[in-house]
């Protein structure tokens, strides 16, 4: 397995192996599908769209609905806008959707197709159906990662939804829980709610992307934020961003254009960053979190606790999106875990100056860094070992090479359940995602235990 | 006669004018001619358009040329390093997705589970990437050492004019290996097929014939089979048990040093016509070797494939073998498909994937007794659909156009008929050789043939015609079982199989039952909605 | 491992080796716990209580309060009564808890202390303070099984607590849960909440066995069900006696007692289970499920058809309770497993009953039984092997000597964490254990799959 | 002179007495006799009581007679089948739940893993349990024939009046195999202490010198090891490394034989005395084998064990021997201990467990830096406490006088003094030899000592006394975690070891910062308290 990975590390210049991102239009897709009864369009040929869909699917086991220009030669030579228009009209009267966000790619940003203004003309033909939506976001594939991309589409959707308004409702925030599954936004939701505030939560995937099975199949499902309510986004008070890379945008957006200031946080994964989020949340609205959010959290801190044996000093290789293994490198180092390797694929220095402010102290020899990928994880593990791999399914050629137990942590997740029922964020799923970690070092344990230390209780 | 064969109350006709319907007048006119209600007895009759542009909106199961070359052709090939030059995702995406099983060979080299792209950022596009590329071949080598190097374009890589395949052959000249480079933009054609093509005329212009290494015995190509869920294994298992060699596969489970002498076999068996069908062509006219089509899906079609391989070798010896085979190969698959045929029998099926295998199955599906009501390809042209005879008569039209065709001329040195002229129009006349009949003529009047289709049609077959099962992809798969209706992934076999040959079909029968007979299917409807939701009050005596 | 299990089955009719049960008492302790500010009371020796602390620590993880009677050799001789009367003392002055939930145990059975006329002497001497509340349950520990014992104190609390009532709340229900983990009894009370109704749920340890971790310890914690609340059971319209084992006793006694009709459920693990109990409740108040509760359905049947691959036909050795394997069992069969054998070391003739109902047609040869231990299922499961063990964790020394994949399901769970936190009852925790069970499945697979199989989506 | 040590501030008799007033008064007053503030610059002016009955109704860490034989002295003794006469629970408890590992010999017979019980039912009580335990021996020979069998009794047995010792003999006699009974039923005695004697005597009576097999060399006897966390590991890793050889360990890691045969070794060495002086004086008086009280907990104590063992043996070369292993292993040990000592000198522990674990780790604790402020046994006597010089004066209870005194004598023909008894006595004098010393003079005034400590103690102590950690058992680390203080299991260790010996001192080093120096403890509380709930309204400007 991975037989031919050395374990020097060898200077790369051009050559990325075992990559640990994609490309900018998935992530614009994803985003789309959180607004309610919106169908994502890829503008470019159909492959880009093919593999999303694929890709989504295979992560989500849901269905993925999205619609493609599909590019031919000739419209890579003279410009997309006939087959964006097209598009619309087919989409429009086949689909019906209220919104179609448009997200580029790199063959429609090489040609420089102008979406803003091939749209404008097409809403002017009266292709676009009075009381539908076009939205678009700009993604070239050669810029940035997945991640960008959904923060791309966030901000788009704030800019042609987010009005400035006079008024703002007191209980009523913004919340851009950033590039995380379903259950997290229906975590971060209910945790709001429990506070007793009016939110607005975009992008929202849950009852998109985790519907129930019923035996009817409906194109649009109920979740996502509804137009209305994304039109609602400027009479907010506040707005709370979690994620620098997913979220900063759109948010300063929001801030610039219609004046709700922000709140940047942490995607709340581990007990810090969710105190922050709720303590975020307590100083733009004045709200208190709930008892049972509390209790939640003594849970957490009292499994961290008991089962500090199993978790304490454990080496590991987090790898993944930034926002999310900056939340959980902090939770991984605030229960005395070492992070010793920390590694993203999207590119952002903003990741290494966080990374720094949590490993410096507590994990001096940590290796962090962007723009990496997992041909260089395997090679730093080869050199040196870690006890738990933690990250996205591409690990587990790693993990099955190096004979490491590995918890399956961001995205995409192809092989294995629950990532999208079950969320990490907040306390409730930072017990989850804890109790999948310990189970995992148990298992290992047990495994490598001789007989006659193989135990009944740990 | 246009009613639905396994639901005669459905006027066939009519309801593919309500779904047209539905789209745009334009469209609804484009997407009339993909649609075929098979009414003719005589199939030959029937006709139907394939290989068109989609149209722009539609939702579509279509990849892209990049897909069809990297992804589908030469991906498989284990052994060589596979450069996707472009941005990440092309790349990201095509990284163990298809399923493609690969074994390393005794040199143990094995690329299989690697990704390797230059990752193109903003400057490579403003400043171009041939020098990027450059090295990035030069860093593929010097850390893998593999057999061979491919390269594949992306999308933006044709527009800003690298030149890919140039840097291919200095690369190959300073390095001392082979790079093959493949301009397959994902724009290019209008499907997946368009990158088939190009990776068919490359392998056959610099592999093909780059090593000749005499191939004793009775030795074949598999032309077309991608060894997806270990099916190139169990082909093997059986024509290894008649006595015949496969020289190479194309290229499931593939080796580069197999295909470069596999101009030296006998034989080509085509399975997947569509992706492949270029290369048995060129090899014929260039080297001599004729092609058979096969379809190693099913019992029968198995059976009837290795009598095809017996008829063209006309060995006594190798003929009884292959009889003996089948007779305890059918033997054996039959006890066990017995029970599953009991529970599958009338059932009906939709197919609708790829450019083989919607009809490929079908007879798979007739083994266990099942009924394919529709079946429609995702990337065909016209002759998959009505057989190899009418290649020669599609109009090309603009899309396909700009895809090479090879001028091949017969090898000066390395051609040799494999079979007399007279033998070889005797085994055409048979259709052992030289021809696929399509899937047409095995659709009784009474289906429906849909070419490209769309998620609005998919819905409204799923719900006007309730299959009891669709065979697709993994993009309509949850969206059919949301209705309740199993759907088998046969591109990827739901990371079941192997579904070829004797032991796959049994495999598949497993599978098949399982889906249509699991008892979660019932539990989808709660059953609070047959009582109403609020009873009368109990009162509180 | 286990090295000496011969996988020959020859009759034994002393030996119990390896069982599948523990005693009375614990059960009867775990039940008094889910009264809030109650100290069970083990009238016995020492050992016992010390024993069934332990225990239930081990599979908490939490602290577990209870008392003895302490006896030593005379106590034996000449009865255990001044013992008791000299716990109460101790223990209203020490510890001053609303309820003591005595129960006895084999010795003070095996010498016919009568627990009734002690306590009511007691009370008379002033020992027992005004408005507190002495209750007790016969538990002999060579009686039945631990689930036996819950059984008879959840019929205790009902029968010092349950009076007879004119009045009925037309809105209000009794649920026994039967002998569950604190997580699935919040999941119920959940439930019913979210259905609209006024519960009276015992016994009730959530926020009693889950407590947070917040600096302060607090003896009798916020959980559990208030005597003020048990003296209302009377007044409920209905009961919902979940599991014939652990809750029939129970809600037969409020029946005949103070006419509170019931609804015996199963305990609500898989979609059957869960529908029953909800169809029970609607049956029985008129309420309605919520849409958020059939939305969990709908998204637990799509995770069984999702996975029916990795499930369909996998065979399965399930033991445990027999409450709750006759639900898992049903759950198991409902997307096409096969538990192959389903053994609980609890006596009761109840048990195979159901499992014929539920096993006759679908696996027709399985293996079932009452009384049972694991030293005769791992003989079976080395005569045929399975694909899978459901079970507490006892089963582990199975899983290891036969390489069998392993899913902790039941009690006790000694060595993994979760099952405290989260439900395996509704549907949610349908899905929750369901990943389990997939994951676990997978994972064996990968682990299982020679290089050239091991698969990147599954 | 009566503040606390550490924590000037609080007087610790006021203390004491304000917890003694939370109880009934004559509770309260049996509670003060097992409670000592250490104020005597003379440590055997103190004295405490111990071994008696725990009031009924308070909340102990106490467990009965039968885990006292069963679960501790014969548990551990893994080629041995254990059966549990009586009801269920008392056998499914003690099964596997010590944590006393257990490595096959050669004859791989390992019983360790598997639980066996009557079962007894409500018939069996009514109508006795002679016949199943009879018949469960018999079954338990013919499907394990392990190499001796135990049973033992539980509370209702004694009651019913089964004669298991009868039953014994006659199984004994019909299989052929060694038949143990004990009669520990649970109510016997005061706490596990019973238990303990009981196991004792009968391992004396009918396991200790039934073989004769000549040990050669520097042969000692590990007594009251239980091989928690591999313990018995790493003592035998050292004691071999310095040339002397284990005869038998009681029990850790325990085989039937190597017991049979242990009077002929030179020397026992007891670890835990609570639980096995009896064996240990017995042996004495039968065989001549004198006993030293050692301690291989912590890295000073491990060192002057075994400087005891080479002024025992005194030969030169075995002395010099040692001396090497103690330099090496003490230059390697304190490498490690180093850092941690830096991070855990001065922090307070108090320590509530077992009979004498709570002694030994003082050792360890103060090998770290830290300081013990408060200790009790759970079911120590007066003599674990004041030292083994006043066991003899011990007034014997009610509860204690049932526990049979085995009248020992010189065996005629095994018993053969190890030394001189002039040598013995200046051993003796030296406290080398036959002494025990005991937890008091190892506390200094200021400390507190509490024997068989209740939970309503223990909150008080913690609340008041805030000690850094907490060395204690199952059922009391989570109530005492709850306060945020971490809490170390010393009958389990966590499940983590081995302590003993030099390489467990640094694995116990490593536990207790992990738990002391725990980020995790710090998110307890959580930060919302710290700002109001409800901040200003920040208006809709």
């Amino acid at each position: 397995m991975l037989d031919h990975t050395p374990a020097e590390v060898t200077s790369r210049k051009a050559l990325r192996v075992n990559p640990a991102k994609t490309c900018q239009p998935i992530g614009a897709m994803y985003a789309a599908l959180g607004i309610h009864r919106c169908l994502p369009h890829s503008h470019g040929s159909q492959g880009c769209c093919s593999y999303h869909r694929s890709h989504l699917t295979r992560h989500f086991k849901e269905p993925v609905m999205a619609s493609t220009s599909s590019f031919t030669e000739g419209a890579s030579v003279f410009g997309g806008s006939p087959n964006l228009r097209q598009s619309l009209k087919t989409i429009f009267q086949a689909y019906d959707p209220d919104v179609v966000a448009v997200h580029t790619t790199c063959l429609s940003e090489t040609i420089g197709d102008d979406i803003p203004t091939i749209v404008k003309k097409a809403e002017d033909d009266g292709i676009v159906p009075r009381g539908k939506k076009v939205i678009h976001a700009s993604t070239p594939s050669y810029v940035g990662s997945h991640v960008t991309g959904f923060s791309n589409m966030v901000k788009g959707i704030a800019s042609y939804f987010t009005h400035p308004a006079e008024h703002k409702i007191k209980d009523q925030i913004n919340v851009l829980p950033g590039y995380v599954e379903p259950a997290d936004m229906r975590k971060i939701k209910s945790m709001v709610s429990e506070m007793g505030l009016k939110q607005l939560v975009f992008p929202d995937t849950s009852d998109v992307l985790d519907t129930p099975k019923t035996g009817e199949y409906s194109m649009y499902p109920k979740g996502g934020i509804k137009m209305q309510e994304l039109e609602q986004t400027g009479n907010s008070l506040h707005t709370i961003a979690m994620g620098h890379f997913s979220s900063l945008e759109a948010a300063t957006y929001m801030d610039q254009k219609a004046g709700v200031p922000f709140t940047l946080c942490d995607i709340p994964i581990g007990v810090q960053a969710t105190d922050r989020f709720v303590q975020a949340v307590m100083d733009a609205t004045g709200a208190s979190p709930t008892q049972a959010m509390l209790d939640d959290r003594g849970r957490l801190v009292d499994m961290m606790t008991d089962y500090q044996h199993y978790l304490y000093g454990k080496k590991v290789a987090l790898w993944g999106d930034p926002d999310q293994i900056i939340s959980m490198a902090e939770f991984m180092v605030s229960m005395g875990m070492q992070p010793v390797y920390v590694l993203t694929g999207t590119p952002g220095k903003a990741f290494e100056k966080r990374m720094k402010k949590i490993l410096n102290d507590t994990v001096p020899n940590a290796v962090f860094g962007h723009s990496q990928d997992l041909f260089y994880l395997h090679q730093l593990i080869k050199q040196e070992p870690v006890d738990l791999l933690v990250g996205n399914t591409y690990g587990k050629y790693i993990a099955r090479a190096e004979d490491i137990p590995f918890v399956r942590f961001g995205f995409p997740i192809l092989d294995r359940t629950g990532h999208s029922y079950f969320p990490s964020v907040g306390y409730k799923g930072g017990m989850h995602f804890l109790s999948a970690m310990i189970n995992t070092l148990l298992e290992r344990m047990d495994r490598d235990s001789p007989d006659e230390c193989f135990e009944l209780v740990l | 006669m246009s009613d639905l064969k396994s639901c005669p109350s459905v006027d066939l006709e009519e309801f593919v004018d309500n779904i047209l319907k539905k789209y745009p007048a334009k469209v609804a006119k484009k997407r009339k001619d993909h649609i075929l209600v098979r009414k003719e007895e005589d199939p030959a009759r029937e006709s139907i358009q394939a290989n068109n542009r989609t149209v722009p909106g539609i939702i579509t199961q279509r990849g892209c040329c990049y897909a069809g070359c990297k992804g589908v052709v030469l991906g498989p090939v284990g052994d060589m390093v596979h450069i996707t030059h472009g941005p990440i995702g092309c790349g990201f995406y095509a990284w163990l997705t298809r399923r493609n099983l690969f074994k390393p060979g005794e040199d143990g080299k094995n690329y299989s589970t690697y990704c390797f792209s230059t990752d193109m950022q903003e400057q490579d596009i403003i400043f171009g990437g041939e020098k990027k590329l450059k090295q990035a071949i030069k860093e593929a080598w010097e850390t893998f050492k593999p057999n061979a190097i491919s390269v594949h374009a992306t999308c933006p890589v044709g527009l800003i004019g690298d030149d890919v395949q140039a840097v291919a052959r200095e690369a190959e000249a300073e390095l001392g290996v082979k790079v093959l480079a493949f301009n397959c933009e994902g724009y290019k054609g209008v499907s997946q097929s368009a990158g088939h093509h190009i990776a068919n005329n490359k392998l056959f212009n610099e592999t093909v014939g780059t090593k000749d290494e005499a191939i004793p015995g009775y030795s074949v190509n598999i032309l077309g089979e991608y060894n997806i869920g270990g099916d190139a294994w169990e082909i093997e298992r059986i024509l290894e048990k008649c006595g015949i060699k496969i020289a190479a596969t194309f290229s499931g489970d593939g080796k580069y040093d197999s295909m470069t002498s596999s101009h030296m076999a006998s034989l080509n068996l085509i399975m997947c016509y569509r992706s492949i069908n270029y290369l048995a062509e060129m090899m014929e006219t260039k080297y001599g070797i004729p092609w058979a089509k096969v379809n190693f899906i099913g019992v029968k079609a198995m059976s009837k494939s290795l009598r095809k391989i017996a008829r063209f070798f006309e060995d006594p010896e190798l003929t009884r073998r292959i009889e003996e085979v089948i007779k305890e190969e059918e033997e054996s698959v039959e006890q066990k498909l017995a029970p599953y045929r009991e529970r599958l029998q009338g059932k009906t099926a939709m197919l609708f994937v790829g450019g083989s295998r919607a009809h490929h199955y079908q007879d798979l599906l007739r083994d266990l007794g099942m009924e394919p009501v529709a079946a429609g390809y995702e990337f065909a042209h016209r002759d998959d659909y009505e057989g190899s005879h009418i290649a020669g008569k599609i109009k090309v039209d603009a899309d396909s156009r700009n895809i090479e065709e090879l001028k091949v001329e017969p090898d000066p040195e390395k051609y040799s008929p494999r079979v007399s002229p007279e033998k070889k129009k005797e085994l055409e006349q048979e259709s052992v050789l030289g021809h696929y009949h399509g899937m047409i003529p095995d659709m009784p009047p009474g289906t429906l043939v849909v070419d490209d289709i769309s998620h609005l049609e998919l819905e409204e077959l799923i719900k006007t015609l309730k299959p009891d099962i669709i065979l697709s992809g993994i993009k309509d798969k949850y969206v059919i079982e949301k209705f309740n209706v199993p759907s088998k992934q046969i591109h990827n076999y739901d990371y079941s199989g192997p579904f070829a040959g004797y032991k796959g079909a049994v495999n598949f029968a497993r599978d098949i039952d399982m889906m249509i007979n699991n008892p979660a299917w019932k539990l989808a409807v709660p059953p609070f909605e047959k009582k109403p939701l609020l009873s009368a009050d109990l009162g509180t005596d």
